[in-house]
């Protein structure tokens, strides 16, 4: 089954098109990197997906759900999760009441027929479930500025998937890290369950390669290339959109 | 309620005796200090609260808090000497009125953030103030209304100093008590998670917009005490309580206080009432005072006292931490 | 009919004053972020200015001259001497001005009282006219009143839209950064910009006490129409603060002449639409 | 003439908390150089903090015989430095006229350099578009107001940070040969790029940036060659 398949889309803004009729499939519990030059379009289409952008024209179907209308926090009600180029946190708060409020975010108000203390403690189990998921039990006291810049990333995957989101969005998970560190982000996105659905904008190209199931490479708006890795790396326009064209070196 | 688990810690030993001097220091004082600056300093403080709880954890600098309070003001005033309500029903109307009046606000401003957040409250707040002078009919303009009497509970008139002032720093404290508490819960929380990062509260399934309004409102509500305290201290609510300069008192006590400490308002309450109290014995020059004040304050003590005083606590538990090493917290 | 008239015409003379109190206001926060908030207490403190420059010389032109030199002159030194070294701190800037507007309220207060002034208004215009075309006669100084307000409209659109300083302090709008990369001191532009700002406030008080008077508390009214038309039109742009100050000044005085008590009322009703509709004001640019 | 050369040492810069360039050293003298790497490796970061847009915490900035690594950006600008940022940053409600005014205000009390008759012979298209405003031009003419505003500050050495960025293949080549000219006529260059043929075809001397550090200096004409160098450190197999 499909866990987010985007058909179509265009989105503008002002006159320009950031997306040009782009599709993406991308099947549950697969791992999908995104590819692609500056400004190719790829935040605008984590943007898209979220919810945080409105299409022109295409649909998003969200587990076979058509969500184009529907709104972020509908969207992430229903397993969505994202991360930011730069790490996006609640920098004054502790790093566990940032976890406890994605648990609850994604939960939303509900009546249970578990009292109050009893909610409080699931959500508190979810969210420290969570934190161990990325290994930052260490630092769940400390505010969330506090982190480094590594850690904070990793806090923002694990806010990500916090409470069971199903399909999450890593946006450069890699960018400003050290080489020590990029080797941690790696181990921590393979270590993901499976059953989570994991869509990746990178830049490192051993990182994109090493986690990919299936990419997809963007240039200008437009899908330049779609596959599985051995077919993206083969494919000639991905050299040009890279290296650029026309130019007698 | 405040880190009494474990031995007791210099904080709560502070917060004790700070009670206890809180409770005896009317009985010691004469009535002029207790009435004066004791009871002006603990409703003040709680206007200043609804400003600095706006500050602190929703990052809203808010100037239309002392509008919001004079609503409070005068509809109290205006049921009770206007249209003889009992005083209870008068207080109800009252905080019902002020909270209505911020809930409007609320709605019109919480989609701007920042300086121009500040902006936008300010010129509400002195629309308020601007209304109740050209409004005749229901404020009698700039003369205000006089002959606002507190009630009597029992044989004890609530105009006396001390039962006033007890009366006062009560229900200051327990809004400290409950706004402290309201932010230990989920709604605390993600409030403050909106103060943090809007869009990361948006994308983590939050409507930040809801809880802006009501942490809004809910100062508004706090405004509103102040404003029925306000008015039975003062016995008289005119325009001139909420003109530009009173907008600036209840600043200035928060500023001293630290924009960033609730308890902080009371020091800052205290510190600003002595200062208007006997600046004004000595020169006609106390707002210029005033002033100069609060702009050293800005200028060199940005943290106000509460961020004075947990400066100091920090260098303590510092130099603590360093005499013993193993010391867990 | 008539009474409509008057009242227009009056509308049209209050957002003259308005829109020169709001359009250095709006210069100010649109290029260097900051609300100041003693930019009602320039105005008073110019209008005051004025009355004793006019009382010792009997001359208005002075007055004004002079009121708006040294207004000019003080946002000059509020400027360079305490705002510059807490640039980009919006609160802080904010906290500065709001305590300087206290010492000079006070000042001014210690100075002149608590009494009511009235500048003459200069020999030519000391009656009222015929409109041409009509029955009706108007005060002549308020019809200068908006011919003031006009050419000084339209010198600070051809200072911003044709001199190279207006070009430098647009770009600075856009892009403080890349100004200071191309090697301009964008520091010497917001001294300018400051007092640019400041002098037209307190011009706008002999203005304004020329036409009505001057009392304690004139400079939050001043300030609050300053916030209302820069909130109405949109910030940073004096296309937007005419529009603001027209609004606003219409919404003041047909308040006045046909609801008084509600008067501000209207003003607020004004802002809150706006503000709902167009949070960034009626001419404004998403920021 | 002095021989005045740029000199990066050991340049470390954060933002927050990221450590982005992590001990950055370069010299760009006579010949155009050009910094090649992908996203996010700390090139833009170095762009700015050469012009005083960020702050170094620690390391050296020298431009011929003045240290800059303190000073204010419109005193870089005196020295002699342009640049041309990513993404532009035109101002976009000024007319390209006003760009031009402006830039050359900015340098009327210099010396000899670009003049405004010499970048409309260099752009000849921006003669035609002198009343419009920059945000409505196309990326190709943005790029193009971009370099003229650099030149009429008379700079003698323009930096450039992704010039080719969002341009279509013929604008680039458009703007591969003004800069060749302006080459030519003894401006110095540092381009920092991640289109790999753009580099190349400007620069004889690469610098590859990775991670915040400079890992490799080559000569441009060996690493086109060099198919497994451009895997290794532009992470593309070929």
């Amino acid at each position: 089954m499909l866990a987010l398949e985007v058909s179509n889309v265009t989105v503008r803004y002002g006159g320009v098109e950031a997306l040009n009729r782009v599709s993406l499939s991308v099947s549950e519990g697969e791992r999908h990197v995104v590819l692609g030059p500056n400004g190719a379009g790829k935040t605008t289409l984590f943007n898209l997906i979220l919810g945080e952008v409105r299409p022109a024209a295409g649909v998003i179907r969200l587990h076979g759900e058509d969500v184009t209308r529907r709104s972020v926090v509908q969207r992430v009600r229903r397993g969505l999760g994202r991360t930011y180029q730069q790490p996006e946190v609640l920098a004054r708060l502790r790093v566990e009441d940032n976890l406890i409020l994605a648990v609850r975010g994604r939960i939303g108000p509900r009546f249970t027929v578990f009292s109050k203390r009893e909610r409080d403690r699931d959500t508190r189990k979810r969210a420290f479930a969570a934190l161990n998921a990325v290994a930052l039990g260490g630092v769940a006291e400390r505010r969330a500025h506090e982190l480094a810049h590594g850690q904070a990333k990793q806090l923002e995957i694990a806010m990500a998937l916090a409470g069971g989101a199903r399909v999450v969005l890593l946006d450069e998970p890699a960018s400003g890290l050290s080489a020590g560190e990029r080797k941690q982000i790696t181990a921590v996105i393979d270590g993901l369950d499976r059953s989570v659905t994991v869509i990746v904008i990178e830049h490192d190209m051993d990182i994109a390669f090493h986690i990919a199931d299936r990419l997809t490479v963007l240039h200008q708006g437009r899908v330049l290339a779609c596959g599985d890795p051995e077919r993206v790396r083969a494919a000639a326009e991905v050299r040009e959109a890279y290296l650029g064209s026309g130019l007698d070196g | 309620m405040i880190a009494f688990h474990g031995a007791p810690s210099g904080r709560s030993l502070a917060w004790c005796s700070t009670l206890l001097a809180a409770i005896v220091l009317p009985f010691l004082a004469s009535s002029f200090v207790t009435q004066d600056i004791l009871a002006l300093a603990a409703w003040s403080a709680i206007v200043a609260m609804s400003m600095v709880f706006l500050s602190k954890y929703g990052g809203m600098i808010s100037f239309a808090q002392v509008g919001i309070y004079g609503v409070g003001s005068y509809s109290f005033a205006i049921l009770a000497v206007g249209h003889g309500v009992p005083w209870y029903g008068a207080v109800a109307g009252a905080l019902v009125a002020a909270t209505l009046c911020a809930l409007l606000f609320a709605l019109l401003v919480a989609r701007t953030y920042g300086i121009y957040f500040l902006m936008v409250t300010l010129a509400l707040g002195l629309v308020v103030y601007f209304l109740t002078i050209s409004n005749y009919g229901l404020t009698h303009g700039s003369g205000g209304i006089p002959g606002v009497n507190p009630p009597h509970l029992g044989s004890i008139s609530l105009a006396q100093p001390i039962p006033e002032y007890f009366l006062d720093s009560s229900v200051a404290f327990a809004v400290l008590l409950g706004l402290t508490l309201l932010m230990r819960t989920q709604f605390g929380l993600a409030l403050q998670g909106c103060r943090d990062n809007p869009r990361k509260m948006r994308a983590m399934g939050y409507s930040v917009m809801s809880y802006r309004v009501i942490a809004f409102t809910l100062a508004g509500s706090i405004a509103g005490i102040g404003g029925v305290l306000g008015v039975w201290y003062n016995g008289i609510i005119a325009p001139s309580y909420l003109d530009l300069t009173r907008i600036i008192d209840f600043l200035a006590i928060a500023v001293i206080g630290g924009m960033e400490s609730l308890e902080g308002t009371f020091a800052g309450a205290i510190i600003y009432a002595i200062v208007t109290t006997y600046a004004s014995s000595f020169t006609d020059r106390y707002n210029t005072v005033i002033g100069l004040v609060l702009l050293a304050i800005v200028m060199f003590a940005p943290g106000g006292v509460g961020g004075l005083v947990s400066r100091v606590g920090a260098r303590l538990a510092l130099a603590k931490a360093q005499l013993t090493p193993a010391s867990t917290e | 009919m008539e009474e409509f008239a008057l009242t227009t015409l009056n509308g049209v003379a209050m957002a003259a004053l308005y829109f020169l109190v709001a359009a250095g206001f709006s210069l100010i926060f649109g290029v260097m972020r900051i609300v100041n908030m003693a930019h009602g207490s320039l105005f008073l403190l110019g209008g005051y200015l004025g009355w004793s420059v006019a009382a010792l010389t009997h001359s208005w032109l002075l007055a004004i001259v002079a009121a708006g030199a040294a207004t000019a002159a003080l946002g000059l030194m509020l400027q360079q001497g305490l705002l510059r070294h807490y640039q980009g701190q919006e609160l802080t800037e904010a906290l500065i001005t709001i305590a300087v507007s206290i010492v000079i309220a006070d000042l001014l207060v210690a100075t002149y009282g608590g009494l009511s002034y009235q500048i003459p208004a200069p020999v030519p215009l000391g009656h009222s006219i015929r409109i041409p075309g009509t029955a009706l006669r108007y005060s002549s100084y308020s019809l200068a009143l908006i011919g003031v307000a006009l050419a000084t409209g339209l010198a600070l659109w051809l200072f911003l839209e044709r001199t190279i300083w207006g070009v430098v302090l647009r770009a600075g709008i856009d892009d403080r950064q890349m100004v200071a990369v191309l090697g301009l001191n964008i520091q010497r532009i917001f001294a300018l910009v400051f007092a640019i700002g400041a002098g037209l406030a307190g011009m706008a008080g002999v203005l304004d006490g020329t036409l009505l008077s001057l009392v304690p508390g004139v400079d939050s009214s001043y300030l609050v129409a300053a916030l209302a038309a820069v909130i109405v039109g949109g910030m940073g742009s004096l296309e937007g603060s005419a529009v603001g100050a027209l609004v606003v000044g219409m919404a003041t005085e047909f308040g006045i002449g046909y609801f008084p008590s509600y008067a501000e009322a209207l003003t607020f009703a004004v802002m809150a639409v706006v503000l709902v509709v167009r949070p960034t004001g009626l001419l404004g640019k998403a920021r | 003439m002095v021989e005045s050369a740029l000199v990066i040492e050991d340049l470390h810069v954060f933002i927050g908390t990221a450590h982005i360039l992590q001990g950055v050293s370069l010299t760009i003298a006579a010949e155009p150089v050009a910094v090649i790497g992908r996203n996010g490796m700390g090139k833009t970061t170095l762009c700015d903090t050469l012009f005083g847009l960020r702050w170094a915490e620690s390391g050296r900035i020298v431009y011929g015989d003045h240290e800059i690594t303190k000073i204010k950006p419109q005193v870089r600008s005196h020295l002699g430095l342009a640049y041309v940022p990513q993404g532009r940053r035109l101002f976009p409600h000024l007319t390209v006229r006003e760009h031009l005014a402006l830039a050359a205000y900015a340098s009327r009390q210099r010396g000899q350099g670009a003049s405004r008759v010499d970048v409309l012979e260099l752009f000849p298209k921006l003669g035609e578009l002198e009343d419009r405003q920059a945000r409505v031009l196309s990326g190709g003419e943005q790029q193009m107001l971009a370099i003229a505003r650099a030149l009429l500050t008379r700079p003698s050495l323009l930096v450039l940070d992704e010039p080719s960025e969002g341009l279509a293949p013929v604008a680039v080549a458009m703007m591969v040969e003004a800069l060749r000219r302006l080459s030519g006529t003894g401006m110095r260059l540092l381009l920092v790029e991640q289109n790999l043929r753009v580099a190349a075809s400007l620069a004889r001397q690469l610098a590859v940036m990775v991670n915040g550090r400079i890992v490799e200096e080559t000569r441009a004409a060996d690493f086109l060659q060099d198919r497994q160098a451009q895997e290794r450190l532009l992470g593309l197999q070929v």
